[in-house]
């Protein structure tokens, strides 16, 4: 009998038990998953942006369905690093779970305290940088579509966090490996991609956009082949690992984004969808190397054949 | 959090009640057994395709011991046109039962009223109420017109509780809103009244504001946007009273106490 | 009674019945539709982008369906300017349809060229600059994403053409309104988006691309939200008129266009969904106009609510 | 190209006849006049969503006086499962009829070969030859197992014509591919051999090879991506003979004469 496949990826010194992780602001503090999901059987759960005070978010409306897809402008609201740490972190921590916090920051020296208050927790995984959600007026977008920017902030987190940290890119970019290269020249350890790309929808009744912000951000199977695109783009421009994200929702859409490049993966709108999809894809991953009979899931990052 | 399932449910019957008023009844024991009024499911309505991709919110009109579940509904977009194409063995996917439910306490005497759909959830509140040898509810039902309300009012009717009806095209009952009954109907001092209220925004409002000028105590079913239904995406905010940041409706509510709530 | 409302919309000089088009390379050469839809009834029909010399396009295969969209590659085959010329206007002319000529070139001498040949022909109503299809590895993408090329493009069709210029944009890059500006500069007498996305689909089981060519253009519902954004973007950005693509389907996605600041809209992708799209599009406008007790289509343009 | 149609269609009936093969039949009378064996329509599955947005090729497998057009196909995916989830009364949207036909001439024999599914435009290809007294075709074809060659063999059978058989795991016929078949069946020169072929590619290929050894006239109808059917998109490229450049299965095709493919 063959042993069961090694679901093991390393990101950037990381060991993960599997590449399946979550995507920030999909999966709540992760708590909310619990009745669906084993969270400690997940590669990671990457809980919703932080940032260093609590935050109210957008107005609603906050999202709208399209097709295959949704826009959400939430406004990135969360509780604050306090709480966080205080009232969420320690149900993470007590089912066992492995944990990755995704930050986000105005300045700098948000960005730069954040990781520092965050490098002290012995028990966080690593630190994902969303320096490319298109909500928030000031910040955001800047850092994430300026390489110069983007290398600046990871250097500064990279310096005060003792986790590896991954950053994470927008897709509304002209080249995205520039931005891809500038977070590995300035220390990341991975980068995880992609986050929305800028929408907006009008309710043709009324004549008002369906968000309260105007513009939101498209996630969900409508996007996955930019996404697929990005990654396989970045993949071959960095040598740190990658880490896919867009419109995954089954074990078969994970598989191509590692083979496009990607050595993990973060499942985002599809929790909404399937509440069990993370836990069914890794099932489904797990599958298909016993059926290719393949030893390993890391068999299968870049393993796209070179000619259609 | 913990009785919150996510079941593929069978079809057992799709009815049309109206020209777009519809019933479906599916079998999904384990969310049928937890289920409390004015809870909800979130309906993924053809798990087969990613479109309509984002799961439906709908209250619970009732449940049975055999497992059963329905959903009263209103067809008004493409969700809800797919819905009632349903035939019986289809399957849909259900994640529920969600929320908070009413507030239960048997002192007072209950007055429900809903207009349109938002009967459903006051259904199964009624059915609730009346295991209790002591309640005395009052029903007070508002529709567009007597079409409508005859898909929603007998099942009221049949629990031999009293019933009282408005349309806006006058067809049947009170011609005007169904609010406009409310104030008649709280009195009586023996016992104070507890009111809950499902239905649209305006209706809502209006409900809010009489029982706030009168003291009563009001109870509200609202609705937002919902991608999850569980807490998680945050995209169900509703301006807190005082404007003091945000609830969620999936989790906070939907049922809310209207003090809760900053209206506008 | 009312009077019937007022379509007609004015492109640059140009009037046309009515603010539905075609998008190019989803009508064939109008001819393909004839059986299904009434081609002098349309605003325009933009026929298949053509080049001076024939061209084969790419090996299949070229398409592929992705959730609520398709990704395409097929390479831009075209019939060549002579053989258009010869037999394929005249139908179209025969019919009475307006016709817009999209054009692609790989060198400035070949647009300017394709421009003289096209601007000897009185009957083309417009000519639609195609620098934005990503497939082809030779011109495209550098003029679509280069403010500087795309506006020395425009200005060597427009030295060049009889007819109105209409710079169609590509939304690979980070800030659209860039190009649509150099594009007025040089110009153009109106600006046409979105081009398609760029995308990739894998093939999990086989491990190959789904596309000979490894990378397509994304289009259809998927992109609609992007799309929109983008168009509501350029109008508030240039004073030449906007041609909104992307996804439109139903009229109610054609008024979203208008109301979003596009003063035409083309239909693409749905061509093949429903053959009759563009002339349903049509008809849905009017009973919204008359619905709404509106005198005209131009009422619609940009009368997006200020908020929510 | 004007005897093209873009028509809602009612589902009929939605047969299951093996595990993954289906019978659709779907009442179409302007599509169902017009069609001739080898043509095919666009079906869109689910008019009310837009995924699966693209329209899906089926071959016509039969066609009635009274307007009924016939679907034979196997479930493979998104588009054929929700397909086999119809019910009568249901309604899809269909373009057609598309394409070139099999070109009938009476005067050779006909041998009409079918790999799976390719069966489906050859029956009702096999039923236009039999409207001629002249006619005597034979029919050879293949299936992965009896289960499905049970699907598809009977209706031939019960046209009375000599029908060979083959499945690849030896369950019923010859155990192996149907084109083993093929040479024995081209025997008797009184009159030249017309051979039809519709299967998998692969097939298609050894068809069109021992067809060009022994010069018997042969044409396949092959199948590629599609996604307007009426010659659009230019999607449906496959390389002509020669390599020089591309024909359009929807247009050119799906039926081409096998000399006119660059074979890979
Ligand atoms: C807690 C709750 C309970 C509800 N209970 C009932 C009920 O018992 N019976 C009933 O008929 N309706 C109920 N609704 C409303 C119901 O969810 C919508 O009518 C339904 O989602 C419409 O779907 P659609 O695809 O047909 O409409 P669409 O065409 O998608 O949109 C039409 C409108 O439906 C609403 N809607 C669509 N999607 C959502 C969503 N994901 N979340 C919230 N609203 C949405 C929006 O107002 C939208 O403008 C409830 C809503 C909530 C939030
Ligand atoms: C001219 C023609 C005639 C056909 N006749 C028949 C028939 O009579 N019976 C039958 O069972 N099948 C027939 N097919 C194949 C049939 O079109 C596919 O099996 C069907 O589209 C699968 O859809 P799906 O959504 O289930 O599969 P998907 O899950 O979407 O994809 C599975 C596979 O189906 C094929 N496919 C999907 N979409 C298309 C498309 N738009 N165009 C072409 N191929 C596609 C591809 O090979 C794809 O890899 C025919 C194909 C063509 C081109
Ligand atoms: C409701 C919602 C909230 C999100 N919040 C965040 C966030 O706080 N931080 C972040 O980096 N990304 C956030 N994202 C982006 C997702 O993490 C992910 O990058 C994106 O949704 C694409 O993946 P998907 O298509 O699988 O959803 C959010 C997405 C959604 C839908
Ligand atoms: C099959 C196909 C071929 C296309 N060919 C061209 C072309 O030749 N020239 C061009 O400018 N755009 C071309 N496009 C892009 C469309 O004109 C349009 O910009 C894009 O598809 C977005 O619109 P849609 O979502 O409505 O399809 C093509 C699109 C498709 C799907
Ligand atoms: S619907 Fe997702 S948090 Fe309420
Ligand atoms: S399928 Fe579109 S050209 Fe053949």
């Amino acid at each position: 009998m063959m042993n069961s496949p090694d679901l093991k990826v390393n990101i950037g010194g990381l060991i993960l038990k599997n590449p399946v992780l979550t995507a920030s602001g999909t999966f709540g503090y992760g708590e909310e998953f619990a009745p669906f999901v084993n969270l400690h059987r997940l590669g990671a759960v990457v809980v919703k942006g932080i940032s260093l005070a609590p935050r109210a978010g957008n107005p609603p409306p906050r999202i709208v369905e399209t097709a295959c897809g949704m826009l959400n402008a939430i406004g990135l609201e969360n509780v604050g690093v306090d709480r966080f740490l205080a009232e969420k972190l320690p149900y993470l921590r007590g089912l066992g779970a492995t944990v990755i916090v995704n930050i986000l920051g105005e300045t700098l020296d948000e960005y730069r305290e954040l990781a520092r208050r965050l490098g002290e927790e012995g028990d966080i995984a690593a630190i994902e940088l969303n320096i490319s959600c298109p909500n928030v007026k000031k910040g955001g977008v800047a850092f994430g579509s300026d390489p110069k920017m983007a290398r600046a902030v990871t250097e500064a987190v990279c310096r005060h966090a003792r986790q590896p940290v991954i950053m994470k890119l927008s897709p509304n970019v002209t080249d995205i490996r520039v931005i891809a290269r500038a977070a590995e020249e300035g220390g990341a350890a991975a980068v995880s991609l992609i986050n929305t790309l800028l929408g907006m929808a009008i309710d043709a009744e009324t004549r008002r956009p369906k968000l309260a912000n105007l513009v939101g951000g498209l996630s969900g199977p409508a996007i996955k082949p930019v996404a697929l695109r990005m990654v396989w783009q970045v993949a071959s421009a960095v040598k740190i690992p990658v880490i896919g994200i867009g419109g995954i929702v089954t074990a078969v859409d994970a598989i191509e984004f590692l083979l496009a490049g990607a050595t993990a993966i973060e499942v985002g709108t599809a929790n909404f969808v399937n509440p069990k999809a993370t836990e069914e894809i890794l099932a489904g991953i797990r599958s298909y190397l016993e059926r290719h009979k393949m030893q390993s899931a890391r068999e299968l990052i870049g393993a796209l054949a070179p000619d259609a | 959090m913990a009785d919150q399932y996510q079941s593929k449910a069978k079809v057992l019957k799709s009815e049309r009640l109206a020209t777009d008023v519809c019933r479906l009844t599916l079998l999904c024991p384990d969310i049928a057994k937890k289920a409390r009024p004015g809870q909800f499911v979130m309906l993924r309505i053809a798990p087969a395709a990613l479109d309509p991709l984002i799961r439906r919110p709908f209250s619970i009109y009732q449940t049975t011991a055999g497992g059963q579940l329905q959903i009263l509904y209103k067809v008004v977009g493409k969700g809800t046109g797919i819905m009632a194409g349903l035939h019986p063995g289809d399957m849909v996917d259900l994640v529920g039962p969600l929320g908070t439910g009413f507030p239960i306490d048997v002192r007072p005497r209950h007055c429900l009223i809903g207009g349109g759909m938002g009967a459903a959830p006051l259904f199964f509140l009624a059915t609730w109420l009346l295991r209790h040898p002591d309640a005395e509810p009052v029903v007070l039902l508002g529709a567009r017109n007597r079409e409508e309300l005859r898909a929603i009012a007998p099942e009221f009717e049949n629990l031999g509780i009293p019933v009282g009806l408005a349309t806006d095209d006058g067809s049947e009952g009170h011609h005007g809103y169904v609010v406009d009954l409310l104030a008649d109907s709280l009195t009586g001092e023996e016992r104070p009244w507890h009111v809950f209220s499902c239905g649209p925004y305006p209706m809502l409002r209006a409900v809010a504001k009489l029982c706030h000028l009168r003291s009563r105590r009001c109870h509200v079913s609202l609705e937002t946007m919902m991608a999850c239904g569980i807490g998680a995406c945050l995209g169900c905010a509703l301006p807190r009273a005082g404007l003091n940041g945000y609830l969620h409706v999936c989790r906070d509510g939907p049922v809310l106490e209207a003090g809760q709530v900053a209206w506008f």
